[in-house]
């Protein structure tokens, strides 16, 4: 990767923590409904692992999507739009924040339902695989997504047929308010993996660069026609699982051990020893703030989807059903 | 009576049930450390400890299915699943396993478990996470499934499934814990289930209803009844059994129903309640019953598309209207 | 016009899609190797090979999760179910995912997927393998159900759900495949989804009823005219979109409705038509509509008990006499 | 194991072998209906596993369930009662062949969906474990169940709750005509339990008395509070899935190879080295013989459940519902 590239996952970092801290904001001010999981702290592995696919590969995630939204290529204005229940949102506001998704850049959404993409995912790449095209399948999952019976079915059909999936496990250690112990009969997500004689790796989910290079080695594995490959990435949110966590399972001091770590900061200190300057920094910095601030302009500006809307896409097919009663 | 919310009572029902059955316990996600994502749970981990308040995977096959072996195996389980759109993912385990297992091995197991579980839109959840399927489930026989609108019937039918010998789906409204109002303190305080309730006594027409819809029902009536049409209203309370004869008496002397419900319509609850009263009723029959029921589209995030695929008491009163 | 069975017309239709769109490909459990286990692939695995015709492993929710996931990524998948009462281990990727991914997303991606399964009783499989649900899967809006009881039919929807843009759940009866009729030979021969048909006309009893049922009410209907009796016969082929039109025309005609299914009665199949129908034809009412379905008791192994519990032509006939 | 026990689990393993045969022939009679699914060669694995356990320890499996059944103790009177769908069954005829079950003896069943009773073994063990009782469950499965979300979530489950489970996989080397190779990503079934950091074994399931050390094992590994245990035996059925199958799959040179080593064979071998005389082997098979004859008699002469048992047990609170419309 080249310097340029650099920046511009500094930038996706620094726009992904905006985006959140905008939302959480248009949360609390109830312009933004429903449940709303932020991605601070994850930023690297979404960021890391998305940068290292092609335009062609496919991605796909659970509800904590927006940073993934953002690595594909979605822009936060679209984003946005979405959550605030905007038509111009990308599925027109009928998917809100845990449903963004465009086909467009091969981003086949976030899925609400715990570990039912992931089934979804071996799909996709069958479907490349079948076609006899070379692209990949990222799909990227949480770490209490691996206690599912859809894992398992996934992983294994995935293995028997040979398919082309990078499947990324986002470990940040809790699914809501159970962590692994209590959850998991395993310690490491990745000795799942070998159950289905995968190979896989462990990596430092709050380091860009590793999290980038790690992903990059298992695309190029399942590019070449080996098979699935398993990577895991160790990684923390900072904010509650969703909004109105009451966040009695952990303790604060945890928290802020994590924080100490945080992936963009340690990404500055990477740029900055590696000659970017700290003007350079800011200017990104600036830019990310004037994207977002922008971005809920357009959000607000929107509208809101006419009442016909409501009938639409039931079937793609419009002559099938429904009309209003 | 002291005065509380849904979700007051259906925890008070908990507690004291565990207070007085040790083979009570409680297994789901998220009902131990965090106290529930309703806050159901909220105190029952530090007061009951781990063995008895089971925080579990997120799994939901083998949590209905460890609580319908535990309960062959002589315990009391309740198992929380956090929406009934997660139920989907036990649905094997539920009606192939807890509502048959006692009838195909000719009686010889009995299935005490009760699945606790929450239902309904309007929360901007998205398609998946804001379905009303509760008729699906009760089209299950060997299965009962609740459905309370008021704190006293949460209490009083939760602790009669968890005291019953039957596999018990209960259904809560995601929407209404906060919903308040008397219910009797007495420890023993038990609602038999399957017997559907008049909440409220009218002469013009019959509105069958349940859980959440009776809440909305009731403020169309007292709309209607400034303008002068006396509503009579039915709460099933259980969608099976399904207790349809104080429907029947009301329908005798109204001659006009209106059935309603949070779910889509085709092939709702108001469609077998409406067969039903067609059948029983046929010679008091004076219009057409009118169903009203959610919109027949996966239901979207945003809010005011949400809310308007949902009944409202405009919807109930449009069909009172449309009959009287 | 060829004669066939509907397992050779189903069979039939699954191989000329697959010669027509190499994008066409079947996915299930022993539907390769083995040649499906109502022998409808047989041959297909030898011919279509192992990339497009693919034993899956035990593993209902990966065998229709793969099969979405491959149609919103282009393929047209065909996925095997072995029967219905597996289904309820698909059943989050059945009504959350294939029925809901279009619609959620705001209509980018489309979700032409098949689901072929069997469904009915009567072979003494006992509770959890015998059942008739199919009404539980057609309360959703966002999929087709569609379920026939022709070889033509069987044919003509079958290929149509595979040309067609939406997700379909496609039903066959599980003792109906050496059941014969004509089936049209052309290649290109359609039948649209979402269209009932009138299987016999008549003038005194309209009886609405769809897959087996169809041919039990035929034996039924067959009595019934030696003593005079003239009833019009009513597939719906489709449960979702459910074209009750005929129905209603029909009914204006003969002012009398039977419906006949094979499920259990409460919240079925018939409790919809039975509503729509006092809905749309008030004014013609002579008779409460009758409902003939299953006893409502999990399916017994034993033979008698369990075909005392599923309708047969004498429960059709009795009904016709309470209604005429 | 003394003699006397040695010839009791002969006794058990012809039982079932004749047993099986009659079953056939009652199915090929159209006594026997719906799905019938044979144990002919695999004996040696349901008694030498069963004989292991306490009689307080439960036992519960799937559909392929007589020879469990026999091993549990149940008469064939029973069982071919329920088989032709008598009152008399243990079942009152409404189970069938799939549902075989007494409670009385702690067998809890076959249980006909593929998978769906490890979760159930889960609770059956956790209700032990509450009550402070040192029950061990043992949960039967086929090579074929192993792939099934059930598997995963009932493993999982078992491990982080530490529940006294022997999970006991029959290896058949098919899952209906599905060989392991086509269907499950990893070839020895007891790599899974690693995933779930469960100690596994792997035995001949067609000797007895190596199935049955094993299961000793394995039971006081979970009696002794240790968590659960994965015992793999690797068997063969002879004879197809169930009744009908064209056995398209397999070469029937594969069958015989197997047969060759047939578990009943092979512990006739190690009794008559043991000093058993073949006059002794001979009394036992005309007694099972008999056994089945008159069990035979008892359920051709057994009555059908009478109209009304339609209506009985669908609740265990009779005034629940239903009645005869
Ligand atoms: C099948 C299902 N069960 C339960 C839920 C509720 N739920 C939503 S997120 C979540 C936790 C998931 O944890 P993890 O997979 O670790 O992802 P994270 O939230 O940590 O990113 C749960 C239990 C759900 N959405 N789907
Ligand atoms: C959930 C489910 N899917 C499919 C079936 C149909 N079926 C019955 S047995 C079987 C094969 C099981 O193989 P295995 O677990 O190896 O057991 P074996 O028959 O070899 O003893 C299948 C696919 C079923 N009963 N349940
Ligand atoms: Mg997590
Ligand atoms: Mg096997």
């Amino acid at each position: 990767m080249d310097q340029a590239e650099h920046l511009t996952l500094y930038q996706q970092m620094v726009v992904i923590r905006r985006l959140e801290e905008k939302s959480a904001e248009l949360y609390q001010q109830g312009k933004i409904g429903g449940f709303l999981h932020l991605y601070i702290g994850q930023e690297a592995t979404g960021v890391g692992a998305v940068a290292a696919r092609s335009p062609h590969d496919n991605v796909i995630t659970a509800y904590r999507d927006h940073g993934i939204a953002v690595a594909c290529g979605m822009e936060p204005k679209v984003i946005l739009a979405e959550m605030l229940g905007k038509v111009t949102g990308c599925c027109k506001g009928k998917g809100g924040s845990m449903h963004l998704a465009d086909k467009r850049l091969n981003f086949w959404g976030g899925h609400a339902i715990v570990g039912a993409h992931i089934p979804l995912a071996t799909g996709l790449a069958l479907a490349n695989k079948f076609r006899g095209e070379d692209s990949v399948t990222l799909c990227f999952f949480g770490d209490g997504a691996t206690n599912i019976g859809y894992f398992h079915e996934g992983l294994n059909l995935a293995a028997v047929w040979d398919l082309p999936i990078v499947f990324i496990c986002e470990n940040n250690q809790y699914g809501m308010g159970t962590s692994i112990e209590r959850a998991s009969a395993v310690p490491e997500m990745r000795q799942k993996a070998e159950a289905y004689g995968m190979p896989s790796a462990r990596v430092d989910g709050m380091e860009l660069l590793a999290v980038h290079e790690a992903a990059a080695a298992a695309i190029a594995h399942a590019r070449a026609g080996q098979g699935p490959y398993f990577l895991e990435a160790l990684t923390y949110r900072y904010r509650g699982h969703s909004m109105g966590d009451p966040e009695r399972y952990r303790k604060q001091e945890e928290v802020r051990r994590w924080q100490s770590d945080d992936p963009i900061g340690k990404f500055e200190a990477v740029l900055l020893k590696r000659g970017i300057s700290p003007d350079d920094l800011n200017a990104i910095e600036a830019q990310a703030e004037a994207t977002i601030a922008d971005a809920v302009r357009f959000a607000e500006e929107s509208p809101f989807p006419p009442p016909e809307e409501l009938w639409r896409d039931v079937y793609a097919e419009p002559e099938a059903e429904p009309q209003p009663a | 009576m002291p005065v509380m919310t849904i979700r007051e009572a259906v925890s008070q029902a908990l507690w004291e049930e565990m207070e007085r059955d040790p083979n009570v316990i409680i297994l789901g996600e998220e009902v131990g450390m965090w106290g529930g994502t309703y806050a159901v749970t909220k105190g029952f981990y530090d007061h009951f400890g781990a063995e008895r308040v089971r925080d579990t995977p997120i799994a939901e096959g083998v949590i209905v299915g460890a609580a319908v072996g535990a309960a062959m195996n002589g315990l009391k389980p309740v198992a929380e699943i956090m929406t009934i759109n997660f139920a989907f993912l036990a649905m094997d385990q539920i009606v192939n396993h807890a509502a048959k297992i006692h009838s195909m091995f000719g009686g010889q197991f009995e299935v005490p478990v009760v699945i606790r579980t929450t239902s309904g839109g309007g929360k901007q959840l998205g398609a998946t996470h804001s379905q009303t399927p509760d008729v699906i489930f009760a089209h299950f026989p060997g299965l009962k499934v609740v459905a309370p609108a008021t704190p006293a019937d949460a209490k009083g039918l939760l602790k009669s499934a968890i005291r019953g010998r039957d596999p018990v789906l209960f259904i809560e409204h995601s929407t209404m814990y906060q919903e308040r109002g008397e219910v009797p303190a007495d420890k023993d305080f038990l609602l038999p289930i399957g017997k559907s309730d008049v909440k409220r006594p009218g002469n013009d027409v019959t509105i069958v209803t349940y859980s959440k819809m009776v809440q909305i029902t009731m403020r169309a009536v007292k709309q209607l009844e400034a303008e002068g049409i006396d509503c009579e209203v039915i709460d099933l309370r259980s969608l099976r059994p399904l207790d349809l004869g104080p429907v029947y008496a009301s329908f005798k002397k109204t001659n006009r129903a209106v059935i309603v419900e949070e779910g889509w319509r085709s092939y709702g609850v108001g469609a077998e309640v409406a067969a039903r009263i067609y059948e029983e009723c046929f010679d008091y029959l004076d219009a057409p019953i009118q169903r009203v029921a959610q919109k027949e589209v996966p239901l979207p995030y945003s809010a005011d598309l949400e809310k308007s695929a949902i009944p409202g008491p405009a919807d109930v009163i449009a069909a009172v209207k449309a009959v009287v």
